[in-house]
């Protein structure tokens, strides 16, 4: 029997079937069909990746790549259509497609009021959502992961636009599709870079001659790369689709908006990350762009009153998180924060969808309150997650912000004074969050609190699961200076990263400072939660509209509208001018010739006059000029 | 020699046959059959077979081009016979007079056609307008076709005082009339004389063609003139012209160290300019045809202009297509009740045939590929690019060629695109198979000219 | 034999049409044409007939020495397939139009089949002139005959229009003529000695006629008029396959035989191209009509084509190739979506739709993948060949620009995604209106039609191989033409 | 007598007969005037014809060139201007008849 | 100045002077005098050239017939003096103006330095006598002589047509 790891077309293949048969069969399926199919593939393509990892885990020599057959070829261009399946793919398929089932079983139930044929839609949406995802991170060039790339950024569209009656809801979905747009052409003409410059796309041949690259060459490449990323993982100035993509329903905010799609840039840049090693520049700029991002976006959050619009902001701050770490060079880290916080997030997320689900669509926190009691599991869950994110030991956040703050820290202090200050936030936020749903009384109306119960176990049971693992995800990272060598997922991943590790040897701060940052700051960080809870639990409302800096801050800094005042309305009046000048410009000079042939053809008629005195005159002056002509020609 | 002599003795015995003869049927069908004949006869010359032995004294010399031409020319008035013989009995009382008048112009084509004298040329150009001038008027109670003669006859009397001068002055230089004498060295140093009377000659050949600035009597007379002759006038008569162009062009202006390039094109563009512009703004489709006219023969002078073995062929092509196209066109404008645009709204419907035919006769005229047009036009144009020079002219043609589109289009534009109910004369069988066979030889002759040409290479 | 079938299959059912009297007939008789030409076609590429059959070589007019010369070479045979593939989804994906002399209407469709056939198959530049124009008449008749309201002016624009740069190009093609020593032969005239300004005459000559028809920008403007008046039927056949006759009018009978003056002049009509994809890609973004959206997205994406062209590389030609086949699918199942709003609602006006996405979920699952591939979302066709040109353009050693145009053209995309999801966006989500809630579902034949288009864009996107490696030979032959292989 | 008198002689009658045509509006005159033209052609004929015959001299008279063939021509010019003004005549006379007018500047109505 | 110069400039100023006569009188009849008297001039410079033929013919046939025949014709119309309304003025004006530029213009296209010295020969030469004229006309003329009677059919034949009452 040939290796598992041959098989790897399995994975994205299931999900792929499943697309199929719901999206062309969702009139005849019934809904628990539906579900099975939907979720089953999902399983089957887990079950699989789960052997293709412990096969990896087992040992490989170097990536693998399974060519299924010639995609692009031309001159002496040629782009496979082939899978690589190494250390970091095979750990990016589990959390894909293991969240991944854990998601779709939970929308069997959170999805259960739409009719079959809308049932089916949604599945077939996830299922070819989950098929993209594994195309991007199995892809063993940039032009395979594109497609990917591009794949969700259509199913997210698809999704965010799943309710396509509400209008609002297909404009943010368009909004997603475009910034996603914007970025995309950055990585595009990045792969075209790359193939002008050295012929090829793989990326093992472009990580191989990436000495043949000027240092301009790879500035140019990781900074388009990295505008590619800026759209998918919702950086700075792309990042306003994300808060809009809460229009989608709640368990595609947990698996895309959150766990999955927007950590691609992530992926990719970890991926090319021989690459951003060799451009300093880039490396500095990635930085600086996700300390901004995490710090805006965590003050956005401070003020938002949907539950999942403070999600949505948080996990925009905490992909913030993972380009710092990017860009400091610890791959490692950045990885590992998107897998814990593909735990906690979507479990964060789960819970909002358990709670909205319980609330009937309700979304606004001012009206919620005292969730706790009738809602036990998601209650307990939910606080789980906000442990988890806010990076309080042992929770698995904790580990991985730590890694990224500590590297952070040898970067630069300030970097990390920084952070440390958007880590206080996060705990803040997430807090006032918890205290405003769950504590407190209730504060909706009587109808809702009627009819609040528990999510049934469909969706209760991923939630217990995501729990468990956002508690003890962050045990494959144990930092170095609490337990000797059991950072576990580093020596995974070591691969993948040595040779960014061999030019640029990450520092460990000692282990003295190390304790005192961490501990100092988690120490902070508690603070801060009793300060929220406190200050949060017993909030009432008031007919008051914030003021001041609350109010930028609710209004998000008013990007959406500057955004809006900069660019759309512009790009529409510029649109609408130049086709009242295409009509009365260009069409009219068209136009004109014509109608300076008519005018010419009015006036020249006037010459037949129709008096042969006239006609005799004008050929006497014709033959004057031809004379004049002859005896002014003859030489 | 065969056409002159049977076309004068036929124009005789038509004469005549008005005499003998009640029966217009009769005379109609001496005349077609006269015509078969004397077509008939120019083709046993081609093929060698001479009727009369006549020592011309070298004034007149029977080329292949121009006994070619003859064949074409006569089986164009042949067709004209044959599709709008009863509209020339039905023009007035003289039915007999009037083709012999025809025949006598047929004469007159077949003078000019081989003219090697000066003399000759005068006299054919004569022997061609002074029934022209008869047949114009020939509508005796309808002023415009008195007015119609009247301004042809001072106009084209004025034209032939300027050729006479110009022939002076040629003689004068050259001590002959003979076209052979034109390159002879004999009081070379006259050439100030010689390029002058050229030049005179010419204008007054350009009179007759109907180029700018000399066209202005041609609008008015055609629009005048009873609409058959004004078929048979702006075709077979105006090729006739232009052959005798080509011939004294070819036999003087060429190689004598004149350049006359600029003069015919200067000529040539306002021709284009003046016909295609001022069509457009016609209400009535026969004034637009006549307008048209002109605009062809801006085509037709490119021949004039390149002088080449393309301009030749070309003229021939361009003459019979454009004579194939009129006569059509002209045949079932005979037939239409209203002249203007307006008259032909919904011709497609009350009469496709006669829609159909004319749509393809129109494209023809346009220079649509897959008609004869479309040749004629490409000889021209090629003629000139081979040339070489003044390309701007080429250019400046086919801007005129898109032009004349839009006012050929509106006639299509009536018979398909719009509603009406255009009223014609009752139309019989023959007659509408004559067209249908017409516009089936405008479009085999577009797909395969050589059935034509290979006449000219052997 | 086969490129003389090709042409004389529509060309004599298309005029035997004509006698038929029975509109359900004529137009069953239409379709079965085309379907057999499309057999023809797709035996001929599939080498059940001999290689030596596919083309076609006998003399035409002896004295100027101009030949019935076909062949099918690869950029014929992908252009080829494309007409004989759009023409029976054109006449199926209309059945359920009226119009009266169905007969005439069928009649001049097959017609200009016959016409753009002959046009891409034809080696020799007069008979290429001819079909060239053959294709152009019927057209003319059926945009004037069953056209909107404003018909008879907008025709004779159009017709006017492209007139004209035929006649250039015809003198274009009598200037090559005669610098070939007297022969049309496309062979003739690749390799000939020219100074660089008869080169640069010549060029131009040629390339306003390709420059209108396709159309380029600022010679664009009789397009979208054109397409908004022409029966839908029509303006598919104009955008789908008509104005890829100026693209391959550049690749083949302008870049291999003046390759100098492209490359000289490469710089200004590729910024004209970039120029009029920005230009129209705005200007779709505040349409209101269907028609005239797709209309100018259209003129966007062939922008790209002749930016590719203009900005040449191995890639950009390929790409450019089968870009027109994509292109012309992909647009061609846009306006079958047009035409059945059309059909059914009476209107065109974006404003006045809405919410057919209840209604008609088929025809929304449909035209989302029609027009994702308009935006060249990988995995569909137009990814191919979009790919290509842009990598063909920021590679091209043509031109100094290439960065400039690729991100210029680039922006585009964004554009294309901007109106072309305002449309779906207004069209068919949100809540209906009185004249959408009542509209059905597509019936059968509609459902057909942009299943095999759709079936085509994904097929094509995914394995684009075929595509390829019909085309390599030629782009090869074309760049080792322009001397820049 | 000098050759050049001739021509000028000959011109100026030319263009007194073509003055006669842009400024008459009587239809007869006009015609007599384009007589006046061909009268003017007729005598530079003979003239031209003594100049050449004064250039050959009497040596060859049977050469065609010795100017007998101006004379002749000048023959034929009259012959057609006889016919012309036949046909001529008969038009104003017919033109006349309709109108009551030899005016020609009622002849308007075709124009355009 | 011998007697052949002065005759010559006698006939050219008459020749010229009754042609102006000819377009300047208001009355019809007049102008047809006029144009006489220029015919006769014309003849007198014909004989001045030793072309006796032509001067007899230019006589019978222009002055006798074709003048007799616009006579006719003018008096058949009872065209009185002052009948003729004028034309207006700056059209007139342009006509002269054109008129005298065409004369200026082919003078001076016609200025040719070979030819200053060019004369035609006056009362000598044979060439102008009937005899002479005769014999060349009905050899190498024959064919133009019986081409001319086809025009002259032709004119026949439309003056019947034309003057004919229908």
């Amino acid at each position: 029997m040939k290796n598992i790891i041959e098989y790897v077309w399995l994975v994205p293949l299931f999900p792929l079937v499943g697309f199929l048969l719901n999206g062309l069969l969702r009139n005849s399926l019934s809904k628990s069909l539906t579900g099975i199919i939907g979720s089953g593939s999902i399983l089957a393509s887990f079950i699989v990746s789960v052997l293709i990892f412990l096969d990896v885990k087992a040992g490989i020599d170097g990536p693998v790549i399974v060519t299924l057959f010639d995609f692009i070829s031309f001159e002496d261009v040629s782009i496979p259509f082939a899978f690589q399946v190494d250390q970091l793919s095979s750990l990016f398929l589990l959390i894909i497609t293991g969240i991944g089932f854990l998601i779709h079983v939970y929308s069997v139930a959170y999805m259960h009021e739409e009719n079959s044929s809308h049932f089916a839609r949604y599945f077939a949406y996830l299922n070819l959502f989950v098929f993209s995802m594994l195309l991007l991170v199995l892809g063993s060039n940039y032009v395979i992961m594109f497609i990917g790339w591009e794949g969700v950024g259509l199913c997210s569209y698809l999704l965010i636009g799943y309710w396509f009656k509400n209008i609002e809801y297909s404009n943010a979905a368009r909004k997603a599709f475009v910034m996603n747009r914007i970025g995309d052409l950055g990585f595009l003409l990045a792969v075209f870079w790359l193939i002008g410059r050295i012929g090829t796309v793989n990326f093992g041949e472009v990580f191989s001659k990436v000495d043949s690259l000027s240092s301009l060459d790879l500035t140019a490449i990781t900074m388009l790369l990295f505008i590619g990323a800026t759209g998918k993982s919702a950086q700075i100035p792309l990042y306003t689709w994300l808060p809009d993509a809460m229009a989608g329903p709640t368990p595609v905010s947990a698996l895309i908006h959150a766990a999955t799609m927007v950590t691609a840039g992530i992926y990719m840049i970890a991926r090319s990350n021989i690459l951003y090693t060799m451009a300093p520049t880039t490396q500095t700029v990635v930085m600086v762009v996700g300390l901004a991002t995490a710090l805006l976006a965590a003050t956005i959050a401070l003020k938002q009153n949907d539950i999942k619009k403070v999600l949505a902001y948080s996990t925009v701050s905490q992909l913030g998180y993972m380009f710092i770490a990017l860009g400091v060079g610890a791959y490692t880290g950045a990885v590992f924060h998107v897998m814990t916080h593909a735990f906690f997030k979507a479990l964060l997320f789960l819970g909002a969808g358990s709670v909205i689900h319980a609330m009937h669509h309700e979304q606004d926190i001012r009206n919620m309150g005292g969730l706790s009691k009738k809602l036990k599991t998601t209650h307990l869950t939910f606080l789980v997650g906000c442990l988890a994110i806010a990076g309080i030991i042992p929770f698995s956040g904790f580990f991985s912000k730590d890694e990224i703050l500590a590297a952070a820290f040898m970067k630069n202090p300030i970097v990390w004074a920084l952070a440390a200050i958007g880590a206080l936030m996060t705990a803040f936020y997430m807090f006032r969050l918890y205290a405003m749903t769950f504590l407190g009384k209730f504060r909706g109306t009587s109808e809702q609190e009627h009819h609040l119960h528990e999510s049934p176990p469909a969706m209760t049971i991923p939630l217990v699961i995501l729990a468990v693992l956002s508690f003890a995800g962050g045990l494959v990272g144990i930092p170095e200076v609490l337990m000797h060598d059991s950072h576990s997922l580093a020596k995974f991943l070591e691969p993948v990263f040595a040779e960014s590790n061999r030019i640029s040897v990450p520092h460990h701060p000692d282990h003295t400072t190390e304790l005192l940052l961490m501990f100092g700051l988690m120490a902070v960080i508690a603070v801060v939660i009793f300060w929220a809870i406190g200050k949060y639990k017993k909030y009432e409302k008031t007919p008051e509209e914030n003021t001041g800096f609350a109010r930028i801050l609710e209004n998000k800094w008013y990007v959406d509208e500057i955004y809006e005042a900069l660019i759309i309305r512009p790009v529409n009046a510029f649109g609408k001018m130049l086709g009242k000048f295409d009509n009365f410009g260009i069409d009219w000079v068209v136009n004109g010739v014509g109608r300076s042939v008519q005018y010419a053809s009015r006036q020249i008629r006037l010459l037949q006059s129709g008096q042969v005195g006239s006609y005799v005159l004008l050929m006497v002056i014709g033959m004057i000029v031809l004379f004049a002509l002859q005896v002014f020609l003859k030489k | 020699m065969n056409a002159i002599i049977l076309s004068a003795i036929l124009g005789v015995i038509l004469m005549f046959s008005g005499i003998f003869l009640t029966s217009k049927t009769a005379i109609r069908n001496i005349a077609t059959a006269g015509m078969a004949l004397l077509l008939l006869a120019n083709i046993a010359e081609q093929g060698g077979f001479l009727l009369f032995d006549v020592n011309t004294h070298n004034m007149l010399v029977f080329s292949k081009f121009g006994l070619l031409f003859n064949s074409i020319a006569f089986s164009a008035t042949l067709l004209f016979f044959l599709v709008s013989a009863k509209d020339i009995t039905n023009v007035g009382i003289n039915a007999a007079e009037y083709f012999a008048l025809i025949f006598f112009i047929s004469c007159g084509i077949a003078i000019v056609s081989s003219f090697n004298s000066l003399l000759l040329l005068f006299l054919g150009i004569e022997i061609i307008s002074i029934p022209l001038y008869i047949l114009t008027g020939s509508d005796k109670r309808n002023l415009k076709s008195n007015e119609a003669s009247l301004k042809y006859f001072l106009m084209g009397s004025f034209s032939t005082g300027i050729m006479l001068l110009g022939i002076a002055l040629v003689y004068g230089a050259k001590a002959s009339f003979s076209m052979e004498q034109m390159h002879s060295s004999i009081n070379a140093g006259r050439n100030a004389w010689f390029y002058s009377g050229l030049l005179l000659v010419l204008i007054s050949m350009l009179f007759k063609v109907s180029a700018a600035p000399f066209h202005f009597w041609t609008p008015d007379v055609y629009d005048g003139a009873p609409t058959v002759f004004t078929s048979f006038m702006a075709t077979i008569v105006k090729a006739g012209v232009f052959i005798a162009l080509v011939r004294l062009f070819d036999m003087s202006f060429v190689g004598s160290g004149y350049d006359w390039q600029l003069i015919i094109a200067i000529v040539t563009a306002a021709t284009l300019f003046i016909g295609n512009i001022t069509a457009i703004f016609q209400q009535s489709v026969k004034r637009m045809l006549a307008y048209s006219s002109i605009a062809q023969a801006g085509f037709m002078l490119f021949g004039v202009f390149s002088q080449n073995d393309f301009s030749r062929e070309g003229i021939i092509l361009y003459t019979l297509g454009y004579s194939l196209a009129t006569i059509g066109i002209f045949a079932v404008l005979i037939k239409m009740k209203d002249y203007t645009f307006e008259g032909f709204n919904g011709l497609a419907r009350t009469e496709p045939v006669l829609a159909a035919t004319t749509t393809i006769f129109l494209l023809s005229l346009a220079g649509i590929p897959l008609t004869i047009g479309f040749f004629a036009k490409y000889f021209m144009l090629a003629s000139a690019v081979k040339s070489g020079s003044h390309l701007w002219l080429v250019i400046f043609a086919i801007l005129c060629a898109a032009i004349s589109v839009y006012y050929y289009f509106r006639v299509i534009q009536s018979m398909y695109f719009k509603t009406g109910q255009a009223e014609t004369e009752p139309v019989t069988p023959v007659f509408r198979w004559l067209l249908a066979g017409m516009a089936a030889a405008v479009i085999i002759l577009g797909i395969f000219p050589n059935l034509v040409l290979q006449y000219l290479y052997f | 034999m086969v490129p003389v079938l090709l042409i004389l299959i529509p060309l004599i059912t298309g005029a035997a049409l004509f006698a038929v009297k029975q509109e359900a007939t004529a137009k069953s008789i239409a379709l079965l044409a085309t379907l057999l030409s499309l057999a023809l076609m797709l035996a001929g590429m599939s080498g059940y007939i001999d290689a030596a059959q596919m083309t076609f070589n006998q003399p035409w007019l002896g004295g100027i020495n101009s030949r019935f010369h076909f062949a099918l070479d690869g950029m014929s045979q992908l252009l080829c397939l494309l007409t004989t593939l759009s023409f029976p989804i054109i006449i199926y994906s209309t059945w359920n139009n009226q119009y009266d002399d169905s007969n005439r209407f069928y009649g001049l469709v097959l017609l200009s089949q016959a016409g753009l056939l002959g046009v891409f198959m034809a080696l020799d530049a007069l008979l290429f002139y001819f079909f060239w124009e053959l294709a152009l008449i019927p057209l003319y008749f059926l945009c004037s005959r069953w056209g909107g309201e404003r018909r008879i002016q907008v025709t004779i624009k159009f017709f006017i229009y492209t007139f004209i740069g035929s006649l250039f190009m015809l003198i274009g093609l009598i200037m090559l003529y005669f610098k070939a020593g007297g022969s049309f032969a496309w062979s003739d005239f690749l390799n000939l000695k020219m100074t660089s300004g008869q080169e640069l005459g010549i060029f131009l000559m040629l390339a306003i006629a390709f420059a209108i028809k396709m159309p380029l920008f600022p010679f664009h403007t009789w397009q979208p008029d054109t397409y908004e008046q022409s029966p839908t039927a029509v303006t598919m056949i104009l955008s789908a396959i008509m104005a890829k006759m100026g693209v391959f009018g550049l690749l083949r009978w302008l870049a291999p035989i003046v390759p100098s003056a492209t490359f000289l002049w490469g710089d200004n009509f590729a910024t004209l191209a970039v120029i009029g994809m920005l230009y129209a890609s705005f200007i779709a973004m505040r349409q209101d009509d269907l028609k005239r959206l797709v209309a100018y997205s259209s003129i966007a994406h062939i922008g790209l084509m002749i930016l590719a062209i203009f900005a040449p590389s191995y890639s950009g030609i390929q790409g450019a190739m089968i870009q027109m086949f994509n292109h012309g699918i992909n647009i061609l199942g846009m306006w079958i979506v047009v035409n059945v709003i059309e059909q059914k609602f009476g209107t065109r006006k974006i404003s006045e739709l809405g919410g057919l996405a209840q209604k008609a979920p088929v025809l929304t699952i449909l035209l989302v993948i029609v027009a994702l591939a308009n935006i060249a979302m990988p995995l569909t066709n137009a990814f191919i060949g979009e790919f290509m040109m842009f990598n063909g353009v920021l590679g091209s050693t043509a031109t100094k620009f290439g960065l400039a145009y690729t991100i210029a053209a680039l922006i585009t995309i964004i554009l294309s995604a901007v109106y072309t999801l305002r449309m779906i966006q207004r069209v068919f989500y949100g809540e209906t209106n009185e004249l959408t809630s009542k509209a059905t579902d597509i019936s059968f034949n509609v459902k057909l039609s942009l299943a095999i288009i759709v079936v085509g864009i994904i097929l094509i996107g995914v394995f684009p191989k075929p595509l390829l490696s019909l085309t390599s030979e030629v782009s090869a032959d074309i760049l080792g033409r322009m001397n820049l292989k | 007598m000098p050759i050049n008198l001739y021509i000028f002689v000959a011109l100026a009658l030319f263009c007194i007969g073509v003055i006669g045509v842009l400024t008459r509006r009587n239809a007869i005159i006009i015609f007599m005037c384009i007589e006046l033209m061909l009268n003017a052609v007729n005598l530079l004929l003979v003239a031209f014809s003594k100049m050449h015959l004064a250039e050959m001299g009497n040596a060859a008279p049977a050469l065609a060139n010795n100017g007998t063939d101006a004379q002749l021509f000048v023959f034929f010019i009259m012959v057609v201007a006889a016919a012309e003004v036949t046909v001529g005549l008969a038009i104003i006379v017919m033109m006349y008849r309709n109108t009551h007018s030899v005016d020609v500047n009622f002849l308007n109505r075709l124009k355009n | 100045m011998n007697i052949t110069q002065i005759l010559f400039w006698f006939l050219t100023v008459l020749a010229i002077g009754s042609s102006l006569m000819v377009i300047t009188s208001r009355n019809p009849v007049y102008s047809v005098l006029s144009l006489i008297v220029t015919f006769f001039a014309l003849s007198g410079h014909y004989i001045l050239l030793n072309a006796q033929f032509l001067a007899i013919v230019n006589l019978i046939v222009y002055a006798g017939a074709i003048m007799v025949l616009f006579l006719f014709v003018i008096m058949l119309m009872n065209l009185n003096a002052e009948t003729e309304p004028q034309k207006n003025k700056w059209l007139r004006f342009a006509g002269i103006i054109a008129g005298g530029c065409f004369l200026l213009v082919m003078v001076a296209a016609l200025r040719d330095a070979d030819s200053r010295a060019a004369t035609a020969m006056t009362t000598y030469g044979e060439t102008g006598l009937i005899q002479h004229l005769g014999k060349v006309l009905f050899n190498e003329y024959v064919v133009p002589f019986e081409i001319s009677s086809v025009l002259f059919l032709s004119a026949m034949v439309g003056a019947v047509v034309l003057g004919k009452k229908e």
